[in-house]
């Protein structure tokens, strides 16, 4: 199978879409020409025009706000928001506008709107541009939330993203847009609210999400030289949330960490671990184990920022200490 | 005068009348303990909401605010879905699930009041670029109070709508203040000149004639479907009861001369009833009958939606996700 | 001991500290004449001026900011926001402004503000006035979060807050502001992380906060009727999170309850017991369950909005099963 | 020529070359590949911050944005500090936490350079709203670009100045582009008519003429000090690199005329030489002895920089909190 980058996988989903459905359009600053600064888009205004790929002014509430009017008279917007750390501006047209219009109206008007940002730091872009905020959106009700981990996911997701009759957002990884996966040519959608098990394994489950899977991944690798079988599982969408896959899971290894860029504090580490906690406390042999970024802004100084965010050393290091499961190594 | 002018005039009355006794009904709910929390009565502005959307089709959108009885009624709703709604109960144009905020009449393109100030400012625009995009000739009127003129989101959405050249009339409704502040102390300048910073035509006009408001709005939706839009209306207006239903002691902020004055000189049902005898466009018996007729089905409706029975529970979290 | 309601006790925090420091000052829609829509602030602007109590234009962003601004130089900001749904819309200058400043200045600047604000539903108020979205700012490392449960928190929580060099975001239940309890006539403060047992008990754990405290203290009286021992538990703030006291009631009780009226999905209950679920791991006999308010949007409809909020036969009907232990009936 | 007109031309000179030597050594680190992340280079606006700097206090206060180096450089800042910070070091003016995005001068006035586009707004006004409550006269500057005119906040916050009166000045940069695309294309209407819409006094200015730009500004402070603010300044200029120092090849938005045009015929320090010389404000020695001090403290400031430490790492969560 050929392999090409999360930035093609992007583009070619939005395009594959804008193709299928003359009712798809984009909305954000610098899409057009410019195919946005990280060049995800690029090519698009060529093929579809200015008319459905539209450059905005600075003025992301605004546009975001456009985006829900649109979704609910007809278009199927996808809103492209620069840095994720931009998404406080748009929250109240999000969550109080197109997450609520459904429930709001008994089911008589729908907004199907993409907005899709990105989350990541050591990127060294310091506090403002390093963010990974999708705890927040995933609280609200009557969003939806993707978090692919590569490029396959990226196109899959997006496709189903932007097919499905609700707000949804969608996160990736900004370090991993030049990062190659295998691709099909064939069209493919992914499903919402079905995790995917990288890897079996049965001694310790690692519950990654987005920029986190590789991390998971090479703990994964780092574990099995020392005779330890790791699974591990990326939920690839928060909300919905694929409880069943990661209690299955968690049921059998007995013991997980939950592995996220999100701030650790009232972040998505949280809601995953005590889902578990919860639904698989019978079988567990050590406590479910949380790794957040850092509950610091992320700062600018490159040796600062490389701590805030779980490295595969760090993972492998508390795996150990689950696996010897001695009360004073957990706390 | 021509038949289809009456025609149109009396329509228009009959509209003006029906906000009217839609709101005392609401009001005498809250005062009788029968209505489900607050709500914000449209009295007095009727020419406003009136005026404008019987320049529109019915496939043309409006959005409303917190205060939008009189959009969703000019709009073309039913007394009996609404009032339903304004209870909670399951023949609410909402299923009761959004209540007198929230009202929404998609048939009839009202997309939705709405309870954050300036917050359907987007999305009355978006609804204007679906329509450029689609190529449909449709308009939409974004109607928001004096207050609203404070939400930055307002300044950005109009300065795409100029942009593009989106088919969208901002209509300002200036009721002098937003809650229990007067406008002066809200906003610097001059309102009107908000739009046209951003590039946008800016109109004021008298919001209790209204067939001033009428007059001005075919003009502007004929010139937005010509692709001239976007455009600003500024119309100054005056609301009888307080913020809400639960204001009764307002005289800190507004004195009783002040509104004694709106209501006995610049009524828009009473000037328009007087300027339609004088020009024979009706009779006093005509709009007697009318203004029975409605306060006869305004009642019934309220009796019906009374006794109409709240959604099943288990429609609490349907609805979260559409299919 | 006199009793004043919470509505009182607030006014009177920050009449206190307006009166000690010049500095504080209140911004915010209609908190001068009208007293805030909810009178809270009723009498300041008499005794404090129109140049310390500013009615502001409907500018939430706008005037969150200037706060910020005004912080940062010098003065002691409240900000009044008059319902908590309006967070969405000042969550850039709250989030990435005044959270992030003193962090990313290295530590020279501060920003002392409060933004009070309020949560609650059941006030047939609909989805867009009802919210509590305490976890949105709680996820955020530089802000404070009080939740007080009385009039008394209210007061001590308040003048802690005023005080505090940093951005602290404190919210009152709208429901409760004329519920009275006894205030103390002399000044007192109540430091922030440190959690109040407001009953001790040995068999469960009941850990509330905010509007849940009372539905908490019902529960317990129930069960106490049924020979049922609970603790009640109020973090006050829940950030920082009195996270010790907690974990010992949790390790005493073996079982416990977190009850919170935000949404349940990645909300403060998901940190509460994941934290709780990791570090009493060793002394649980049951799973932590939790009991957040349900995943949609508040419904306007009081027969259905009162299914969204715990009551205290849910936490009591919870609690039994969870004292039961038996498996089936857990999950 | 007075002798403290010449010693304030040579200031304002010698401000501008180290901002403009400030902005070749840190494009030079971006290239040598040892500066952490992006940079915005401030070259062709040296004029903007240098004029308006100069016709203010150390106890006023400016607010800065993503292209931040040239107004921290003209507010006070020392090289070794700002390099520092640019590097991440411990010796940079937030410690390396904030780096060239966040960079801050408390005691120099500037209280930051900000990554959210017009995000600054709100502090600048606040910190004007501080000095008319605490009495002291400072004046804020609030600079931001003709892109930040997107953002609604700025229309919030220029409303409560105004009708406040605050002793706030709002300084945009129209370099004509906002990243990639046109200011034409992200604006409608008029910029200076975005102030006056909100009653703001506006002004235009050439900002490529360091005395155009502090005589206005000398003129507005004076008047915010008077009560008589806010003002907004629109001043005319150009960015000569990219959005950032990665934008390189560029000619799709904006052509190599346009930009040789502004390099050639409108440099602020080059035509501001001229016209010291022909004024014999100072003789072209003089000025070439000034860039060869000021490119050898940059050099050395990048050496300094470059051997100092990085902050410890237990400092990584230090900060979060104020005691
Ligand atoms: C964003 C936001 N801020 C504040 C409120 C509270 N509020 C409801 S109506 C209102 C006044 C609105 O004034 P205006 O826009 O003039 O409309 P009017 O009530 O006069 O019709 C306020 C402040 C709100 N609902 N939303
Ligand atoms: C709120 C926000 N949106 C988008 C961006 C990304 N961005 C950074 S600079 C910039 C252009 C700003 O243009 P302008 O204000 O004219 O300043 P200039 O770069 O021209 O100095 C953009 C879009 C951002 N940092 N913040
Ligand atoms: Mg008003
Ligand atoms: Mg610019």
């Amino acid at each position: 199978m050929r392999s090409i980058t999360l930035s093609q996988a992007v583009n070619e989903a939005i395009a594959e879409e804008m193709r299928r459905d003359p009712t798809v359009i984009i909305l954000g600053e610098d899409v057009a020409e410019a195919g946005t600064p990280f060049k995800v888009l690029s090519g698009l205004v060529e093929e579809f025009g200015t008319d459905r790929v539209i450059d905005t002014p600075i003025s992301e509430p605004g546009f975001t706000g456009i985006a829900v009017g649109a979704a609910m008279t007809g278009l199927r917007p996808i809103v492209d928001l620069m840095f994720g750390d931009f998404l406080y501006l748009v929250m109240d047209q999000l969550c109080n506008q197109a997450a609520k219009t459904h429930y709001m109206s008994g089911g008589k008007l729908t907004v199907p709107m993409v907005l899709r940002t990105n989350l990541g730091a050591t990127r060294r872009s310091a506090a403002q541009h390093s963010q990974s905020l999708h705890a927040l959106v995933a609280h609200i009700p009557g969003l939806k939330v993707a978090m692919p981990s590569s490029a396959y996911e990226a196109k899959g997701l997006m496709k189903t993203a932007i097919r499905d009759n609700n707000p949804v957002v969608i996160f990736e990884d900004k370090l991993m847009y030049q990062d190659k996966a295998p691709v099909p040519e064939e069209e493919f959608l992914i499903p919402f609210g079905e995790a995917k098990v990288h890897q079996a394994g049965d001694d310790i489950t690692l519950i990654a999400t987005s920029s986190m899977v590789q991390v998971a991944q090479a703990a994964a690798r780092l574990l099995a030289a020392q005779n330890i079988s790791a699974e591990v599982i990326d939920p690839r969408t928060i909300a919905p949330l694929d409880c069943s896959t990661l209690i299955e899971s968690v049921k059998k290894t007995s013991r997980a960490i939950v592995i996220d860029e999100g701030h650790q504090q009232y972040g998505v580490t949280a809601e995953i671990a005590s889902v578990i906690a919860h639904d698989a406390f019978y079988y567990l042999d050590a406590p479910v184990h949380r790794m957040g970024a850092m509950d610091v802004p992320v700062p600018f100084s490159p040796v600062l920022e490389d701590l805030t965010v779980p490295t595969p050393d760090r993972v492998v290091e508390q795996a150990k200490k689950l696996m010897r499961g001695v009360r004073e190594h957990v706390a | 005068m021509a038949s289809n002018q009456r025609e149109q005039w009396l329509r228009m009355y009959e509209q003006m009348v029906k906000i009217r006794q839609f709101e005392f009904q609401a009001n005498q709910l809250y005062l009788d303990a029968k209505m489900p929390g607050l709500t914000h009565m449209y009295s007095g502005q009727e020419a406003v909401a009136v005026g404008i959307c019987d320049a529109l089709e019915k496939t043309d959108s409006i959005t409303s605010t917190h205060r939008g009885h009189g959009h969703c009624v000019a709009k073309g709703a039913e007394f009996k879905a609404m009032f339903c709604e304004l209870l909670g109960k399951a023949e609410g144009y909402c299923r009761g699930k959004g209540g007198s905020m929230h009202i929404a009449d998609q048939d009839n393109g009202n997309l939705g009041a709405n309870a954050i100030v300036g917050g359907s400012a987007g999305i009355a625009t978006g609804a204007a670029l679906t329509a450029k995009i689609l190529g449909t000739d449709s308009v939409t009127v974004c109607f928001f109070g004096d207050g609203a003129m404070g939400q930055g989101l307002l300044y950005e959405v109009m300065n795409m709508a100029a942009l593009w050249h989106l088919p969208v009339i901002y209509a300002c409704e200036n009721n002098h203040y937003g809650e229990y502040t007067k406008t002066e102390e809200m906003a610097a300048g001059e309102l009107k000149a908000r739009g046209e910073a951003f590039g946008i035509e800016a109109f004021e006009v008298d919001g209790q004639n209204v067939l001033a408001v009428n007059n001005l709005t075919q003009t502007l939706v004929e010139r937005s479907r010509k692709g001239e839009g976007p455009f600003l209306m500024v119309l100054d207006t005056y609301r009888y009861h307080g913020h809400h239903v639960g204001d009764i002691n307002r005289t800190y902020y507004r004195s009783k001369e002040e509104e004694a004055h709106w209501r006995d000189e610049r009524d828009p049902i009473d000037n328009f009833e007087a300027h339609m005898i004088a020009k024979k466009g009706a009779t006093k018996k005509e709009l007697k009958e009318i203004r029975a007729r409605v306060e006869q089905e305004a009642k019934a409706a309220v009796e019906y939606a009374l006794q109409a029975d709240y959604p099943p529970l288990d429609e609490v979290d349907s609805h979260v996700f559409a299919a």
